[in-house]
C-alpha cells in the first residue's frame, strides 16, 4: 500500500483539494508519497489547522496581567496568586459521539484531561456541555444514554469530579449532537511544561497504550459532513481505557518532578503525527521517528497506519539527554508501555523512518505554519431580518399562569439535571464546595483561602436569531453565573460549534458571533486563553444552530464568601437587581408555549457591568443570603429555582407593582 | 500512632484520606504503594481507599486482591492491627475474604453519587466508639457496585455477632427500603469482621470531615480509631 | 425454549478489560495465557415459538438492544431442552 | 489452544442486570421473553499444553480469579481449532 502512486481519487479521498495538492508539491519540491499525503491530510484538516477560522480567531483578546499562557499550547494558563495557576480548556468530540456515543464521549473526556496534565497540572474538575435533537426522536435517547454513561464511566474511573455542565434539546441537533467537555487543573507557576521538542539529540519517548488501527482519519472525519448514510465510517471510532489514563496521569506528574523532561504533548487528533510535528514546530527544531520502535497492538501495521492512528491514552515526551532511563523507570513503575522511538534533530523536518529506510520527510513548517488559511466568503442570510420581527400583540396572554410556569419548569431545557449529575462522582478529591445544581461549580484550592468558580454556557437560540448579540450574551451570561457565586471572572475558553464553513451564511454567523464575544470579553477585561473550533456539524444540508459554547473561570478570594442561589431563611427580603424590560423575544416561554423563535432580548453592556459589580459587592459585604441570575425561563423560573434548595424547600411571595 | 493509606493503580480517594488524617486531624500518615511487600512496624492502622483499582475490570476489587501488598494486609490484620476499607477498599477486603459478603451492581444499574443517611448499629468497635447508638450520620456515597449481598446464614451470623456497623436509613433513623440506595441486604452499609479489627463501609467518611464541605459527620469514624489507638 | 447469546468485541477493537485480566493471570503465574477477551453471555428464556421464528426474534433483539453494532458482534445458539 | 469460560450467577442470587435487560426487551415489544440472565464470556488463548493439563490449569484460573465462588459458578469449554 505504501508505494501506491498518488492518483486524483486518492487525493480526493484524503479530503485534499486540487490547489492544496499543488501547494504540497511546491512545499516538498516533489510529489508526496502515500505516507506524506496521509500526514498532510490530517495536519491540513479543518480540525487540526483551523484553516477556515484562524483569521477570525485572531480577533479575540488573549493578553492580561494574569495570563501566563494564551492560545497556541495544549491549554490556557492563568495566574491565581499564592504561586499557583489554573490550566483549562474545552474541546469537542461531536462527530465520534454521533457515531458511537459511549466511546465518543468517553474518549472526549480522556483527550481533554491529557491536554491539562500534559502542561504539568493536576486536573481537578470536568464539565460537560451536551446538545441533542428533539426528545421524541428515537436516536436522541440512544445518544443521550450513551454519552452520559460514557462521561460517567470515564470520569469516575479516572477520579476527576464532573462538577457542572449544561443539557439542551433542539431539533437543529437531530442530525448532529454536540459533546463539548471542559477540564481545569491546578499547578505551581514554575512547574508548567510546554510542548517543545528542544535540544538536538534529546531522545523522544512514546508512553501509554500500544498503537492500534482505531480512529485512523478521525481528524479528517471531523472535518467532513455526514451524508444521510454517514454511519458506515464506523471503524474510525476510538475506544478509551480510563484505567490506563489514570496510570498515565500519575506517571506523568511524577515524571515532571524529576527535571528530566524537556517537553511533552498528548497524542490527540492525528495522534503521533500532530504531536511530533507541533512539538518540533514550536521549538524551531526537527524530529526523527522510527515507526518500528513504536509499541503496537496489531500485527502488520504500515507506517501510514502507525502515524495516523488515534489510539487513546498515549503521550510523547522529549527527555533531557541522559535522563531517559529515569523516566522509563517511572513508566515501568506504573506498568505503562514506554519506548524511545526517535530524537530531536537539527534540520527543521519531520523525518519518519522504518528501520533505516526513510518513509516520509516533510518540513515541519509545511505542516503547521504554512497550512492553508482561508478567508471564506460570508453573506448575511436573506431570512435573517424576519427572525427579528416579533409582533407581540398577536400573542395571546396566558389564561392560567400557574400551568404555564409548570410547563416551563418541566421543559427539558429548564428542568433539573440531577438525574444526570448523580451518575457523576462530583465530590472526589474533596474540593467541591458548591455541588452541581447551582449557577456555577465552586472548588476550594487546598492550602489557600481561595476558590475557583466554573461554568459552561451558551444559548444557541439567541445566536441563531442574532449571532452578534448571541455571542455577546453568551459571554455575559457565563460571567453572571460566576458573579452570583461571588467570583470575579479571570479567563475564558470557547468551543465554537458551527455548520459547514463552505456555506456563506454559516461563515456570517461565525464572524458575527466571534465579534460579539470579543466585544464582551474586552468590556469585561476577560482574556480568551484557549479554545476549539468544530465545523461541519451538519447532515443532509441542515446545520446545527450556531453554538459558541463559553467556558469561564472565576476567582473567589475567600472561599467562606462564596454564594449559592437557594433561599436560606424565612422572612428574607427578595430584590431584583437591574432593569426589567417588557420583552420576551427569543424566550423559552415563546418556544414552549407558542412554538415561536422570533425577536431577541436587549443587552445594555454598561448596565450589565454595573449590575454584576453591585451584585459582587453585596456578596463581599455579606448582606445577601442568595443570588441567582435570570436566564432561560426568565424571572418566574429563576424564583422557582431559588426555592428548590438541596437542604430545604421554600416558598416566595412577589408583588409585581 | 501512624496511619498507612494503600495506593493501588486506579485508587482515587487516597489523597482525600491522606488530607483528612494529615491536615484535619494532624496525624502521622504515609502512602503505601501496592507493590510493597512489607509495611513498617510503626503503622497502626491501614486504610484501603475508594477508587477504581485496576479499572474495576472483571469484578470490583477482583484484581487488586492479588496485589503484593494484600498478603501483607492479611498478616497485618491477623496481628490484630486495624484495617479500614472505604468503598473500593471494602470491595477488595471482601474479594480477599477478610470480610464476608460481596458488593454487586446497584439494583438501579447506575452509578450513584449523593448524600445518604446511615444509622450507627454498634458503638463497641474501634471505628464507632465515638458515635452514639442509633445516631444518624449524613455521608455521601459514590459507587456503581454497592449492593451488599450475603447468604441467609451469614446474614444471621452478622446480625447475632453485632458485626453490622451501619445501615442506610431516613434522616430520622428509619431503616426502610425507601432509604436503601442500592438494594443492599438488610440496608447494610458497613460491616466489621468477627474479631472486630477489620472494617468495610461503602459511604465516604473522608468527604464529610470539614464544615466547608457541608458537614463533619465523617469525623466520628476517624476520631474513634484515633482514640482507640490511644 | 432457551437461547444463549454471546456478545464480543469486534476484532481490532481495544479490549482494556481483556488486557487487565491477562496481566492479572500472568501475575498469578499463568504464563501460558497468550490472549484474553471478555464479553457478555446472555441466557434468554422464551415462550414456545416455532424455532425459525424464535431465532429471527432473538436476532432482532441482538440488533436492537443486546449488542452495540458499532463495536460488538454476536452469536446465537439454541439450547436443546 | 482456545478455551471459553462462561461465568454465571448461581441460582437464587439476584441478577439486577438480567431483570433490567428483560424490562428493556419488554418495552421493545418482545413480550415472549420469560427470563434473562447476564453473565461473563471469557475467551482464553493458551500456549500448546496437553488437553488434560490445560483444562486443569483453566479450572484453577477460574477458582482463583475469573469467578467469585460466593455468588458465581463457571463452565469451561474447549474450542476445537
Amino acid at each position: 500500500m505504501e508505494d501506491m502512486e498518488t492518483t486524483p481519487e486518492l487525493i480526493e479521498e484524503h479530503g485534499i483539494t486540487e490547489d492544496e495538492y499543488q501547494r504540497i508539491v511546491e512545499l516538498l519540491g516533489r510529489e508526496p508519497n502515500l505516507v506524506e499525503l496521509g500526514i498532510f491530510s490530517v495536519m491540513w484538516s479543518e480540525h487540526c489547522s483551523y484553516k477556515s477560522s484562524r483569521l477570525h480567531l485572531g480577533k479575540f483578546p488573549t493578553e492580561g496581567e494574569r495570563v501566563i499562557q494564551g492560545p497556541g499550547e495544549n491549554a490556557g494558563v492563568v495566574d491565581i496568586g499564592d504561586g499557583l495557576c489554573v490550566v483549562f480548556k474545552i474541546e469537542s468530540h461531536n462527530h465520534p459521539s454521533f457515531i458511537e456515543p459511549y466511546q465518543g464521549a468517553a474518549t472526549g473526556v480522556g483527550g481533554i484531561l491529557r491536554d491539562i496534565f500534559t502542561m504539568g497540572a493536576r486536573p481537578i474538575a470536568l464539565l460537560d456541555s451536551l446538545r441533542f435533537g428533539s426528545p421524541d426522536q428515537k436516536k436522541t435517547s440512544y445518544l443521550l444514554k450513551g454519552v452520559v454513561s460514557g462521561i460517567a464511566d470515564y470520569g469516575n474511573c479516572v477520579g476527576i469530579p464532573t462538577v457542572g455542565g449544561e443539557l439542551y434539546f433542539h431539533p437543529s441537533y437531530n442530525g448532529n449532537c454536540l459533546v463539548n467537555v471542559m477540564a481545569l487543573g491546578i499547578a505551581k507557576k514554575e512547574s508548567i511544561f510546554r510542548a517543545l521538542a528542544e535540544g538536538v539529540g534529546n531522545p523522544v519517548i512514546y508512553v501509554g497504550s500500544p498503537t492500534g488501527r482505531d480512529g485512523i482519519h478521525g481528524a479528517t472525519m471531523a472535518s467532513d459532513v455526514f451524508g444521510e448514510g454517514g454511519e458506515e465510517r464506523r471503524p474510525t471510532v476510538q475506544v478509551g481505557d480510563p484505567f490506563t489514563e489514570k496510570l498515565l496521569l500519575e506517571a506523568c506528574l511524577e515524571a515532571f518532578g524529576t527535571g528530566c523532561v524537556v517537553g511533552v504533548q498528548d497524542m490527540g487528533a492525528a495522534g503521533l503525527t500532530s504531536s511530533s510535528s507541533e512539538m518540533a514546530a514550536r521549538a524551531n527544531s526537527g524530529i526523527e521517528i522510527d515507526v518500528e520502535k513504536v509499541p503496537r497492538r496489531e500485527e502488520g501495521m504500515t507506517p501510514y497506519e502507525v502515524m495516523l492512528s488515534e489510539s487513546q491514552e498515549r503521550m510523547l515526551f522529549v527527555a533531557r539527554k541522559g535522563g531517559e532511563e529515569r523516566l522509563l523507570e517511572i513508566f515501568r513503575k506504573w506498568d505503562l508501555n514506554a519506548a524511545i522511538i526517535g530524537r530531536v534533530i537539527e534540520e527543521q523536518v519531520m523525518r519518519i523512518k522504518e528501520g533505516d529506510k526513510v518513509v516520509a520527510e516533510i518540513p515541519v513548517g509545511a505542516l503547521t505554519e504554512d497550512a492553508p488559511r482561508y478567508r471564506r466568503p460570508s453573506r448575511r442570510p436573506t431570512w435573517q431580518d424576519d427572525l427579528n420581527r416579533l409582533d407581540t400583540d398577536g400573542i395571546p396572554l396566558p389564561q392560567d399562569y400557574a400551568r404555564v410556569l409548570e410547563r416551563l419548569l418541566s421543559s427539558l431545557n429548564i428542568a433539573s439535571g440531577e438525574w444526570i449529575y448523580t451518575q457523576y462522582d462530583h465530590m472526589v478529591r474533596t474540593n467541591t464546595v458548591v455541588l452541581p445544581g447551582g449557577d456555577a461549580a465552586v472548588l476550594r484550592i487546598k492550602g489557600t483561602q481561595k476558590a475557583v468558580a466554573l461554568t459552561v454556557d451558551c444559548n444557541p437560540r439567541y445566536c441563531y436569531l442574532d449571532p452578534y448579540r448571541g455571542g455577546l450574551i453568551a459571554v455575559f451570561e457565563a460571567a453572571r453565573n460566576l458573579t452570583v457565586s461571588g467570583a470575579t471572572p479571570i479567563g475564558l475558553t470557547d468551543c465554537l460549534n458551527f455548520g459547514s464553513p463552505e456555506r456563506e451564511e454559516v461563515m456570517w454567523q461565525f464572524e458575527k458571533a466571534i465579534e460579539g464575544m470579543r466585544d464582551a470579553c474586552c468590556r469585561l477585561g476577560v482574556p480568551v486563553v484557549s479554545g476549539n473550533v468544530s465545523f461541519y456539524n451538519e447532515t443532509g444540508g441542515v446545520s446545527v444552530y450556531p453554538t459558541p459554547v463559553v467556558g469561564m473561570v472565576g476567582l473567589i478570594e475567600d472561599v467562606e464568601r462564596c454564594m449559592t442561589p437557594w433561599f436560606k431563611k424565612d422572612g428574607d427580603m427578595v430584590a431584583l437587581l437591574g432593569w426589567h424590560a417588557e420583552e420576551f423575544g427569543g424566550s423559552e416561554y415563546l418556544s414552549v408555549e407558542h412554538g415561536l423563535e422570533r425577536g431577541m432580548p436587549e443587552l445594555d453592556v454598561d448596565r450589565e457591568l454595573r449590575v454584576q459589580e453591585a451584585c459582587r459587592q453585596c456578596i463581599m459585604d455579606g448582606i445577601i443570603n442568595a443570588a441567582h441570575d435570570t436566564s432561560e425561563g426568565g424571572l418566574a423560573v429563576a424564583l422557582a429555582e431559588m426555592c428548590f434548595g438541596p437542604e430545604r424547600t421554600f416558598g416566595v411571595r412577589i408583588g409585581l407593582r | 500512632m501512624k496511619f498507612g493509606v494503600v495506593v493501588f493503580p486506579g485508587s482515587n480517594c487516597d489523597h482525600d484520606c491522606h488530607h483528612v488524617l494529615k491536615n484535619v486531624l494532624s496525624k502521622d500518615v504515609t502512602y503505601i504503594w501496592h507493590k510493597t511487600t512489607a509495611v513498617d512496624d510503626d503503622v497502626d492502622c491501614l486504610i484501603l481507599p475508594g477508587g477504581f483499582s485496576y479499572g474495576d475490570y472483571l469484578r470490583t476489587g477482583a484484581i487488586a486482591r492479588f496485589s503484593p501488598v494484600m498478603a501483607e494486609v492479611e498478616q497485618f490484620a491477623k496481628k490484630g492491627k486495624y484495617v479500614m476499607g472505604i468503598c473500593n477498599g471494602f470491595q477488595i477486603l471482601c474479594e480477599a475474604g477478610l470480610l464476608p459478603g460481596v458488593l454487586m451492581m446497584n439494583n438501579s444499574l447506575k452509578f450513584i453519587c449523593k448524600n445518604v443517611h446511615i444509622r450507627v448499629e454498634n458503638i463497641h468497635t474501634p471505628f464507632t466508639s465515638k458515635c452514639r447508638k442509633g445516631e444518624v450520620l449524613k455521608m455521601p456515597i459514590a459507587h456503581k457496585d454497592g449492593n451488599y449481598f450475603v447468604d441467609e446464614s451469614t446474614l444471621k451470623r452478622l446480625e447475632d455477632n453485632g458485626q453490622v456497623l451501619f445501615r442506610y436509613s431516613t434522616p430520622d433513623g428509619d431503616v426502610s427500603s425507601k432509604a436503601n440506595p442500592n438494594g443492599s441486604v438488610a440496608n447494610i452499609a458497613g460491616v466489621v469482621n468477627a474479631e472486630g479489627n477489620v472494617m468495610g463501609m461503602m459511604p465516604h467518611p473522608e468527604r464529610v470531615c470539614e464544615p466547608i464541605l457541608g458537614g463533619t459527620d465523617g469525623l466520628g469514624i476517624f476520631t474513634s480509631i484515633v482514640e482507640f489507638l490511644g | 425454549m432457551r437461547f444463549n447469546v454471546y456478545v464480543t468485541l469486534k476484532r481490532g477493537v481495544l479490549d482494556p478489560q481483556g488486557k487487565a485480566v491477562m496481566d492479572a493471570l500472568h501475575s498469578l503465574h499463568f504464563g501460558e495465557v497468550r490472549d484474553v477477551r471478555v464479553g457478555k453471555f446472555i441466557e434468554l428464556n422464551l415462550d414456545g415459538l416455532p424455532e425459525q421464528e424464535a431465532r429471527a426474534r432473538v436476532e432482532k433483539m441482538c440488533q436492537e438492544l443486546l449488542a452495540n453494532p458499532v463495536i460488538e458482534e454476536f452469536r446465537i445458539e439454541e439450547v436443546r431442552a
